[in-house]
């Protein structure tokens, strides 16, 4: 583009997509989600999945470590109590999930940030809504700052 | 206000070429180029000073120059796969570009050995600046400057001996007496079994006119001193060179504080002697 | 030897007129104790508060430093330093222990071959306004370690506090470039200069010096093994306090972390009371409990540096006694050792 | 105050010549006004040295982790429930430990009464029950006791400890009037804005020097999170965001386990209040898993365990 001439391209604002990053439990989220993509079930692509073998393998150092590193949305999910792999895996993470939630909202990070769920291997279209819901709930919030490193 | 060089800025290298030395393989001899070709010609060390090895992004970690000084244009270093740094390296593949500052420490007291018998006497992956030193020794300028040269290495297992090659080179010469040790043999081995502290006592070198290095494993260290003496080497004729833990390689930083001395600065090398001197803190 | 005096309520607009020409750090109150920090203005300095929580050493060797920049580039690594071209630095208010701290400081960081550029370059540019102490606290015991509340080590401006002016003695001749720019200030009378010097006296009356410093280098060397060391550490904790408030605590880390334009290789402040601190990559650990380390802080300050330097390397401002979440005081200690 | 005083001489002495236990951890006259210390005796002819007073602030149920020797350690009633959750995480053998109860009615908070000193240095002061004198160069003064204690002790709901061997004096009975989580509740009526404010504005002036951490009976980790270097979790410089977050996975590490004994707050040289961070952790683990920490040796600590009907409702 010279100098001389400005031609008048429309300004395309690129609209800002957060990113957000999902721990799934191998046996039933991941299968739940593979569901979803076998049967061409359509949800946005704003999730990078981290599989993990059960939710009670995913420590708070996960999950605060995302948003340190500015991940702009947490999804973690496992299967439902009473389904999992492990028998109490997802009883035990329930716990400290609802500890580390109500921790970081004390601290002011906003709540729908870090989100929590249980998806079975049946449920694909449950898992596209529901990562529909994370997006839209986390763009509606807009990039994160809090505890990101080098805000 | 004149401005000073910055000790903690390191210079720039590729490596050349990563050879594994043992069958764990976590252990790797590292070929390093200085990409600044003056500074490839002016970068002088003696055998056992250090140099501080930087991954960028990892850290830095101490790492002994395991070549001689006699090899021309590039450093080579041994390095074990322990942690952050060590670990960053080994994932490395050749090419890859690190940094390098030093070198640093007092490194072996060449003139002190000069005209005498030089005893060395090794241990695990600990052998790198002895090597160093023996080849130094072992090369053609230098050769006639010293005495006899005995050379005691061991390691756990066969698949732990560092430097096979060199080995090889060494056991055909006829102006150094080499002796291989393992703590535990294997099927292939037909060489020596023991504890490198006994075969140091069946080897009994004599003391006479002269001096001996000793680097290895704390343990090795603790039971080779005695036989040493009973040889008849005086404490100052035993030199050891101190594994501490090192963040800045200039004395700055108190981690090798020991006594009132700085392992990297007043060490790494002491003679037994000055070590008596010192706390027992290393 | 030029003395000057300056009404307390013109010291302000000194420090502007420094603020000019210096980017100046001064104690500052931050509520609950005081802080030196970079002032805007002279209106922010605070000079009645006590000494500051942390000493002069967190201006000139920071808590967090980045010592190099590691950028990746087309052509491979290229390394850059941070250099801060900025204006020249000076410490307004630092108590004579802080300055005696820097002057250590100074010793230890531009001794033998490796310079600690990162620090001579900051120290290089900064020029010190001391403060004498006319309320020397019941913890403080410079006076017993060579120091005094009216110190004049490593100051290039001192300050007195004569009640409603401040006595303005030029040391050196930095101090001398330093008011080059400051009028309005009157010479000091005899009669100024013999209220300084009588409450000089009194400041030295109000220290206790009855801690027995003599000999204790000496004794020290021969006491390594002494079982005295086995009941000293017992309440120590091992956490960083007084390492981190003292003058004259010197020891760091230095860790790479990534950023998204590179590397930067920072340098943090570390202590010889952390359980890492001289653990090594083979799990052996010459200093493995708080035995080893008290004995070390100990000996490094009144037995390895003397050695090597001449002088103790504590400026007794009293900070670790008064801070030890567990009342482990260095006073009790030095007494105990000279009792053995 | 002064009978206590020989009671504690003479359990302390009984102890140690009848030879249950090699060592007796008590607390001795600090070398600062309103200063106590921690003491080790061993000899039974050293306990004139024991003193028990409301400067005697330090937790010593930390001095039992890691200990082989049988001990005999004074506990009040919070530094009792800390034992009895490092009990019941096996950090300390129930069997050779004798807990020495002490009628703990508050200790005092010295940040609160320097701040009441302007700046006035405190060359002598004497304490009981009731009033604080301190005295300076040119002044002397009387404080109530009540107003200058510790924040966790003005809500302490567990005078008594919860597990004693021998109990000093007749257990403490009137139960405090003020609302322990009053600071926590005012928080969570913020806006998550300001609560992220006040919680910078609190943690930025943090050091990283751990005596928060170091001085708490439930840090026993061999190697502490931000110690860690394979993988280094979270930074170890002062950053904001990594000193952030040390305390807040120190609150997560400490939620169902800290017994609200004061002693990080009190250590820490920058006056950070940590108090109103833990003391949240504590609340969800009461309101959801309804437990409290270091109240009966025998139960699991509550992280380590579950219920078919705990709360889910944050599941979305």
């Amino acid at each position: 583009m010279e100098q001389g001439s400005v031609s008048k391209k429309p300004a395309v604002v690129e609209e800002w997509e957060p990113r957000i990053i999902a721990f799934l439990c191998n046996w039933c989220s991941y299968a739940g989600a593979d569901l979803a993509g076998i049967s061409r079930i359509q949800y946005p692509p704003n999730i990078r999945v981290v599989r993990v073998p059960c939710s009670s393998r995913v420590s708070p150092y996960f999950i605060i470590k995302s948003l340190q590193r500015g991940w702009d949305g947490v999804l973690v999910s496992g299967c439902h109590p009473g389904e999992c792999h492990y028998i109490s895996g997802n009883l035990i993470a329930r716990r400290r999930f609802a500890v580390l939630k109500d921790m970081l909202e004390y601290i002011g990070v906003e709540p729908d940030r870090v989100n929590f769920s249980w998806i079975s291997a049946a449920e694909g279209e449950r898992f596209s809504k529901l990562v529909r819901e994370v997006v839209e709930k986390v763009k509606a919030l807009g990039p994160a700052h809090r505890l990101v490193k080098g805000e | 206000m004149v401005s000073i060089s910055n000790p903690y800025k390191p210079n720039i290298a590729a490596l050349r070429k990563i050879t594994t030395e043992n069958n764990a393989n976590d252990i790797k001899t590292f070929e390093v180029v200085f990409e600044d070709p003056d500074l490839a010609g002016s970068f002088r060390y003696t055998p056992g000073q250090f140099g501080m090895i930087s991954y960028f992004g990892a850290g830095e970690c101490p790492i002994g120059i395991a070549s001689s000084p006699t090899d021309e244009g590039f450093l080579e270093f041994t390095i074990k796969k322990v942690g952050t740094v060590t670990t960053a390296l080994h994932n490395c593949s050749e090419g890859d570009r690190i940094g390098i500052r030093g070198p640093y420490g007092n490194g072996w007291p060449i003139e002190a050995m000069e005209g005498r018998n030089v005893v060395l006497v090794g241990g695990g992956f600990a052998f790198t600046t002895l090597r160093s030193l023996a080849k130094y020794i072992l090369h053609d300028d230098n050769r006639g400057r010293f005495g006899d040269l005995t050379v005691i290495y061991g390691a756990r297992n066969p698949g732990e001996l560092i430097y096979k090659y060199d080995l090889e080179d060494w056991e055909k010469r006829d102006d150094i007496n080499l002796i291989v040790t393992v703590d535990k043999g294997d099927s292939g081995w037909t060489g020596k079994e023991g504890y490198v502290p006994t075969i140091l006592k069946e080897a009994a070198p004599s003391s006479k006119d002269a001096i001996a290095a000793i680097c290895g494993p704390p343990i090795m260290i603790r039971f080779s001193i005695p036989v040493m003496t009973e040889l008849g080497f005086s404490p100052s004729d035993i030199l050891l060179s101190l594994e501490m833990r090192m963040k800045c390689g200039i004395g700055k930083c108190g981690r090798c504080n020991v006594g009132s001395k700085f392992v990297c600065l007043d060490g790494p090398v002491f003679t037994h002697e000055e070590l008596q001197g010192l706390p027992k803190e290393y | 030897m030029k003395i000057k005096i300056v009404d307390k309520k013109e010291v302000p607009a000194l420090i502007d007129r420094l603020i000019e020409r210096y980017r100046v750090f001064a104690p500052v109150d931050a509520g609950k104790y005081a802080r030196l920090m970079e002032v805007a203005s002279g209106s922010e300095a605070c000079l009645e508060l006590q000494n500051p929580k942390l000493s002069s050493k967190e201006i000139l060797f920071p808590q967090t430093e980045i010592i190099l920049r590691i950028k990746k580039g087309e052509e491979g690594l290229e390394t850059e330093e941070p250099s801060e071209n900025d204006k020249d630095w000076v410490l307004f208010g630092v108590h004579p222990c802080d300055a005696k701290g820097l002057v250590l400081t100074d010793k230890f960081f531009a001794s033998g071959d490796y310079k600690d550029k990162p620090y001579m370059d900051k120290r290089g540019k900064t020029s010190i306004v001391g403060l004498a102490c006319n309320h020397p606290r019941a913890t403080c015991f410079c006076a017993s370690v060579g120091g005094s509340p009216f110190g004049k080590e490593g100051i290039d401006i001192l300050l007195v506090d004569l009640g409603e002016e401040y006595l303005i003695e030029i040391l050196t001749e930095r101090g001398e470039r330093m008011i080059e720019g400051v009028h309005g200030l009157r010479d000091a009378s005899d009669d100024d200069m013999a209220r300084a010097e009588k409450m000089s006296e009194e400041a030295e009356k109000a220290l206790q010096t009855d801690l027995p410093i003599e000999g204790l280098s000496e004794r020290l060397e021969g006491m390594f093994e002494d079982p005295l060391w086995d009941k000293v550490h017992l309440k120590c904790v091992g956490c960083g306090v007084c390492s981190y408030l003292c003058p004259t605590c010197w020891c760091f880390d230095i860790i790479d972390e990534e950023t998204s334009t590179g590397v930067e290789r920072i340098r943090l402040w570390d202590t010889c009371q952390f359980t890492q601190f001289t653990l090594q990559g083979s799990g052996f650990n010459p200093r493995p409990s708080g035995k080893e380390r008290m004995r070390q802080r100990i000996m490094h300050k009144f037995c390895y540096f003397p050695k090597e330097y001449g002088v103790l390397a504590c400026t007794g401002c009293g900070r670790c006694v008064r801070e030890c979440p567990v009342n482990q005081d260095i006073r009790e200690t030095i007494k105990e050792i000279m009792s053995v | 105050m002064e009978g206590l005083g020989n009671s504690i001489k003479e359990a302390a002495e009984r102890l140690l010549n009848e030879g249950d236990v090699d060592l007796v951890i008590g607390y001795e006259r600090g070398t600062t006004p309103l200063r106590s210390t921690p003491c080790f005796i061993r000899d039974s002819g050293d306990v004139d040295r024991l003193i028990w007073d409301p400067t005697c602030d330090a937790n010593l149920a930390k001095y039992l982790i890691g200990q082989d020797a049988k001990i005999g350690v004074f506990v009040k009633g919070c530094d009792a429930r800390s034992a009895v959750v490092c009990i019941a995480e096996g950090q300390i053998d129930r069997d050779k430990v004798v807990l020495i109860g002490l009628p703990c009615s508050g200790v005092v908070d010295r940040k609160k009464i320097d701040s009441v000193l302007d700046g006035r240095e405190i060359l002598d002061a004497t304490v009981d029950e009731e009033k604080i004198t301190v005295r300076g160069e040119d002044f002397e003064e009387e404080l109530p006791t009540k107003n200058f204690l510790c924040d966790s002790c003005l809500s302490c709901r567990h005078r008594t400890p919860t597990v004693y061997d021998i109990m000093i004096g007749d257990t403490p009975t009137e139960e405090p009037d003020t609302d322990e989580y009053a600071e926590v509740d005012e928080l969570e009526s913020m806006t998550a804005e300001e609560r992220w404010a006040h919680f910078v504005e609190e943690l930025s002036s943090c050091i990283r020097c751990y005596s928060c951490r170091n001085v708490c009976p439930m840090c026993y980790c061999k190697e502490c999170f931000v110690d860690e270097t394979m993988p280094a979790w979270f930074g170890k410089t002062n950053d904001l965001s990594d000193t952030m977050i040390y305390h807040i996975v120190r609150s997560l590490h400490l939620a169902g386990r800290c017994v609200d004994c004061g002693a990080c707050s009190r250590s820490c040289p920058m006056g950070i209040d940590l108090r109103t961070l833990l003391k949240k952790g504590e609340k969800i683990v009461k309101e959801r898993f309804s437990f409290e920490a270091g109240m009966d040796v025998e139960e699991k600590p509550v992280m380590s365990v579950f219920k078919q009907e705990d709360s889910e409702e944050f599941v979305i």
